[in-house]
């Protein structure tokens, strides 16, 4: 099975490049997706903002020094996207891939475990930055149901990439169920009852990144 | 989409640059990172006055910089908050030992990315504070929304606590009056049209020939109610009334009137607007002192406007009087 | 339709209205007839400066009564010319003694009820003299047309006669350089959308989502020529470049360049064309020593842009410098 | 036959009046219509502002002193134009009424050749004033085949009724033969070439105030 491979194959550095090309990828496919919920119940920049900061994060990955462990990758990220996304996703993204990448600094590879900690500590960073609750419709209502269901998998015995499976399964039905929600917090408030009925962007494009995760972890031990 | 432009993509970049060789007496832009600055700055002595956010809302922000109002505008993506490098470039910029007030709007986005730069600076030994306005009142301030909107407020509490930074005021005190100002304007607006980001190439929503939004924000997003178009005297009470029970303001106030068009209104019907405005305003024996009508905190090419109202003092008085040269406003020299 | 107004027939009398109350400081509204004077007029010993047409193109011309520009401005039904009892209420009003200067923008309506009222007038005894603005070089100027149309050339005319007036220049010698100014100004514009007048509620013309008009007037009217939109350096090359072969301007030359935008164009645009024109000029050799970006000479809500080019003498210079204190124009004081 | 009836009678202050009744109800009536044709070749106000002007022409037939001529009629008809119409038209017409008038001064009631003088004066004022040759698709294109056709009429022995209908008619034609040309004169000058294929507003009001003119004739006299 190619599970118990996976296991046993923690995640490195090849990951992490990959899971940001993956990303970039979806950021820059999903640009008018994005763009277009945006626009539904906030400024229709998201699409953009995220686009621009993950095409600024690329050319990056080829500057990397040797010896960089997956935390060095994300630290890059954060840092780019603090300096070229803007808007209320740059810092919360920013400081989510800050605080992941201290949750798992100096491991040339990471387990299960490492994946909960990352994927925890990078919603601890949202919430601290943003102040939002579970049920407010943002972003962390795919964060949050991402690090339980990482957190049940992991306690489970899964591997580290089907514990980012888990993850990122959990984000999709996350984004999904902001829908109905009432927006509490972003742009989405101004619009009070009207906001819901929409997906919210940030949770989208945070279901995007997830599954990006999840995809290069299953490629990089099935390859 | 029809628009005056070459390329989505370098929409802000041209368009400061652009304004940099019309004002270039007056300001200096800045590219990397994206910012514009007082021609002479820093001056020694002085508060430096930073603020920026999403661009899309010109004159606002570098149309205020110049002597009397800001030190430093910065200019983000359209509609998108600037990130925290050119905030902190232009705190940097601007100091002239007596650290720097950062002017923003409340918007989550624009919160945080000054956030981050003040801490920067903070660590460069700037002493930086921050105002944020939200004088939104199409916007509940609870715990159900990311609170009020800075909208036209942010104009008067930038001429205002500049003219306080200009005669010599310090951090403290400059941050004492912006608050004051923010703590006695109230703004609510309409849309009658929607506006088109350019990278976005859609409307921002869509209206029916007879319907308006009321309480639209600046970014193009929807406002808080759809109703069918009424007459501007009805309108501008829909506007006025909350405004006015917000503070509220009653009998004997003295006030600033600004009558803000929201990009693609023309000046004849902010007029229609300002007289209904002050109509209703002395029957209810507020008397207005000074006035502002025109394009100052805009959409893009939306159509519709926004009423400001601020409760003014002897001091708001004198502040709004003195000298400001700037693209955008410009008296007293 | 979509507009903030009330009565479409109660739309000048209102905005004017509420004009004169937002600028009580400098500026008479009087109703019947309808006409704008400066707070203090008449002014003894001075010109008077009297300016007009139809509504619609504000700030034209109610925006630029006051000190150092006009001293009344007579504003028409929207795009109509007014009838010559305004005018002549405006020349008498504003006679201080020393003649009135009629300002007129080249219409058939405009130049007939205007001289309508220049032959009243004078039949009350008030000298008058008139200069009519012609700068519009997408109309040929022939046998074969009502000859160029004044556009943004008028606002650089009232603003230079103004300060003439205001230094004290005789009725011929304030006719003479506002006759110099106009012999050296060219302009021209564009649309990209057209725009509404309130009595007839349907668009002036109608362009498809991807057609501009090259060489609008100021009235609505169709342009010289329908073309697919270009991007903005193309589409100012198009309208700077018969400019420039007109007069001609030419290397060593030191102009004013006015991006004037028609109304519902956002200043964010009006600076990308700003750019584009400064780097032909320079190109050229020609010296921008002088600029005006925003919304001075407007159609309603139409979207779009023109270019104004002047070129300047160092009496020019001065007189565009000196001091000037109008709504829509402000310096100096 | 009718057409003798109205030979023998002159054209008096009855008829004045009548005229510019129908004249307002016309104006009124194709206000929409000729603002349209103003819009597609200049700029939309011509039916307003024709309509604003015989609106306020109306009122002031009540206050004639009594023993006004026709003549009076038409000055206070062409004052009230200058001072409410604007535009083009209002100086235009204002003095083709100020002429016309003038044309007809002292008479209490006019005849054939009346009718002739009172089309030139009128005409020869609109040329005065605006300069305009035939074929510029101006007013003047409407005004001129309907002085042509009352003189032809006129010096035929018709009626002042039968030369006001030639003129009616002549002027309705001179309206119909502006659509080809191109405009020389006014605002739809500045369209060139593009001003083909429109009809001119200016000569469709005339041709309905001529044709108010000629029904107030034949009506005054068929009754
Ligand atoms: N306080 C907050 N906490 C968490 N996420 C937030 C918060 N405010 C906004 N967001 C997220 O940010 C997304 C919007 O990002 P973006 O459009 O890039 O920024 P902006 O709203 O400044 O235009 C929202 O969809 C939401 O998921
Ligand atoms: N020079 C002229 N001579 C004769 N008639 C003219 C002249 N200029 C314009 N007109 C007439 O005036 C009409 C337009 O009138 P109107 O729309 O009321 O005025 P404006 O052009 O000022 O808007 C034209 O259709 C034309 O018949
Ligand atoms: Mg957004
Ligand atoms: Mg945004
Ligand atoms: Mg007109
Ligand atoms: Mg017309």
């Amino acid at each position: 099975m190619g599970s118990i491979g996976a296991a046993a194959v923690g995640l490195d550095i090849t990951w992490a490049v990959d899971w940001v090309r993956r990303g970039a990828e979806s950021m820059s496919e999903h640009r008018v997706e994005l763009i277009t919920l945006d626009r539904e119940i906030g400024d229709g920049d998201h699409g953009e903002n995220m686009d621009r900061g993950f095409q600024a994060v690329l050319p990056k990955l080829d500057d990397l020094p040797a010896g960089s462990t997956p935390a060095d990758v994300l630290k890059m990220v954060a840092t780019t996207l603090i300096s070229t996304v803007g808007g209320a996703a740059g810092p919360l993204y920013g400081t989510a891939f800050l605080r992941g990448s201290g949750a798992i600094a100096g491991e040339s590879s990471i387990d299960a475990a490492g994946v909960v900690s990352l994927l925890e500590a990078s919603r601890d960073g949202i919430v601290a930055r943003g102040k939002a609750e579970s049920g407010d419709k943002t972003m962390v209502d795919a964060w949050t149901p991402a690090v339980d269901a990482a957190r049940s998998a992991a306690d489970g015995g899964a591997s580290a990439a089907e514990t980012l499976r888990a993850a990122a399964d959990a984000a999709a039905a996350g984004s999904d169920a902001t829908i109905p929600l009432v927006a509490r917090k972003g742009r989405a408030s101004y619009l009070g009852e009207r906001s819901a009925g929409h997906r919210d962007p940030g949770a989208q494009s945070t279901a995007y990144l997830l599954e990006a995760a999840a995809a290069a972890a299953s490629n990089g031990t099935s390859a | 989409m029809k628009k005056i432009i070459n390329d989505p993509k370098r929409v802000v970049d041209e368009s400061v640059a652009g304004f940099g060789l019309a004002h270039a007496d007056l300001v200096r832009v800045e590219t990397d990172p994206i910012h514009v600055v007082r021609a002479d700055a820093p001056v020694a002595g002085k508060v430096g006055l930073v603020s920026g956010g999403g661009s899309g809302h010109e004159p606002l922000h570098a149309g205020f910089v110049g002597p009397g109002m800001l030190d430093a505008a910065v200019p983000g993506a359209v509609f998108t908050s600037p990130t925290p490098d050119p905030i902190l470039a232009a705190t940097k910029a601007v100091d002239g030992g007596k650290g720097v007030l950062h002017i923003v709007k409340n918007y989550t986005g624009d919160v945080l990315n000054f956030e981050t730069a003040a801490d920067l600076a903070a660590a460069d030994g700037i002493e930086v504070r921050a105002v944020v306005t939200n004088d939104d009142v199409a916007v509940k301030d609870s715990l159900y929304t990311a609170g009020r909107r800075g909208v036209g407020g942010t104009v008067l509490v930038e001429k205002i606590a500049g003219a306080a930074a200009d005669r010599g005021d310090s951090l403290d005190g400059v941050a004492e009056i912006a608050e004051r100002v923010n703590a006695n304007v109230r703004s609510m607006g309409m849309a009658l049209t929607p506006c088109i980001v350019p990278h976005a190439g859609e409307p921002s929503f869509t209206l029916a020939e007879d319907e308006v939004e009321i309480g639209i924000g600046i970014h193009g997003e929807p406002g808080r109610e759809r109703i069918k178009l009424e007459p501007a005297d009805a309108i501008v009470d829909r506007l006025l009334t909350p405004i006015i029970e917000d503070l509220p303001y009653s009998s004997g106030d003295r006030v600033l009137l600004f009558v803000n068009g929201m990009g693609g209104t023309p000046q004849i019907e902010l007029y229609i607007a300002y007289r209904r405005a002050a109509e209703v305003l002395a029957e209810k024996g507020i008397t207005i002192e000074r006035s502002l009508v025109g394009n100052y905190i805009t959409s893009l090419e939306m159509q519709g406007f926004s009423l400001t109202v601020l409760k003014l003092d002897d001091e708001m008085i004198g502040l709004w009087d003195a000298p400001v040269h700037t693209a955008a406003l410009r008296w007293g020299r």
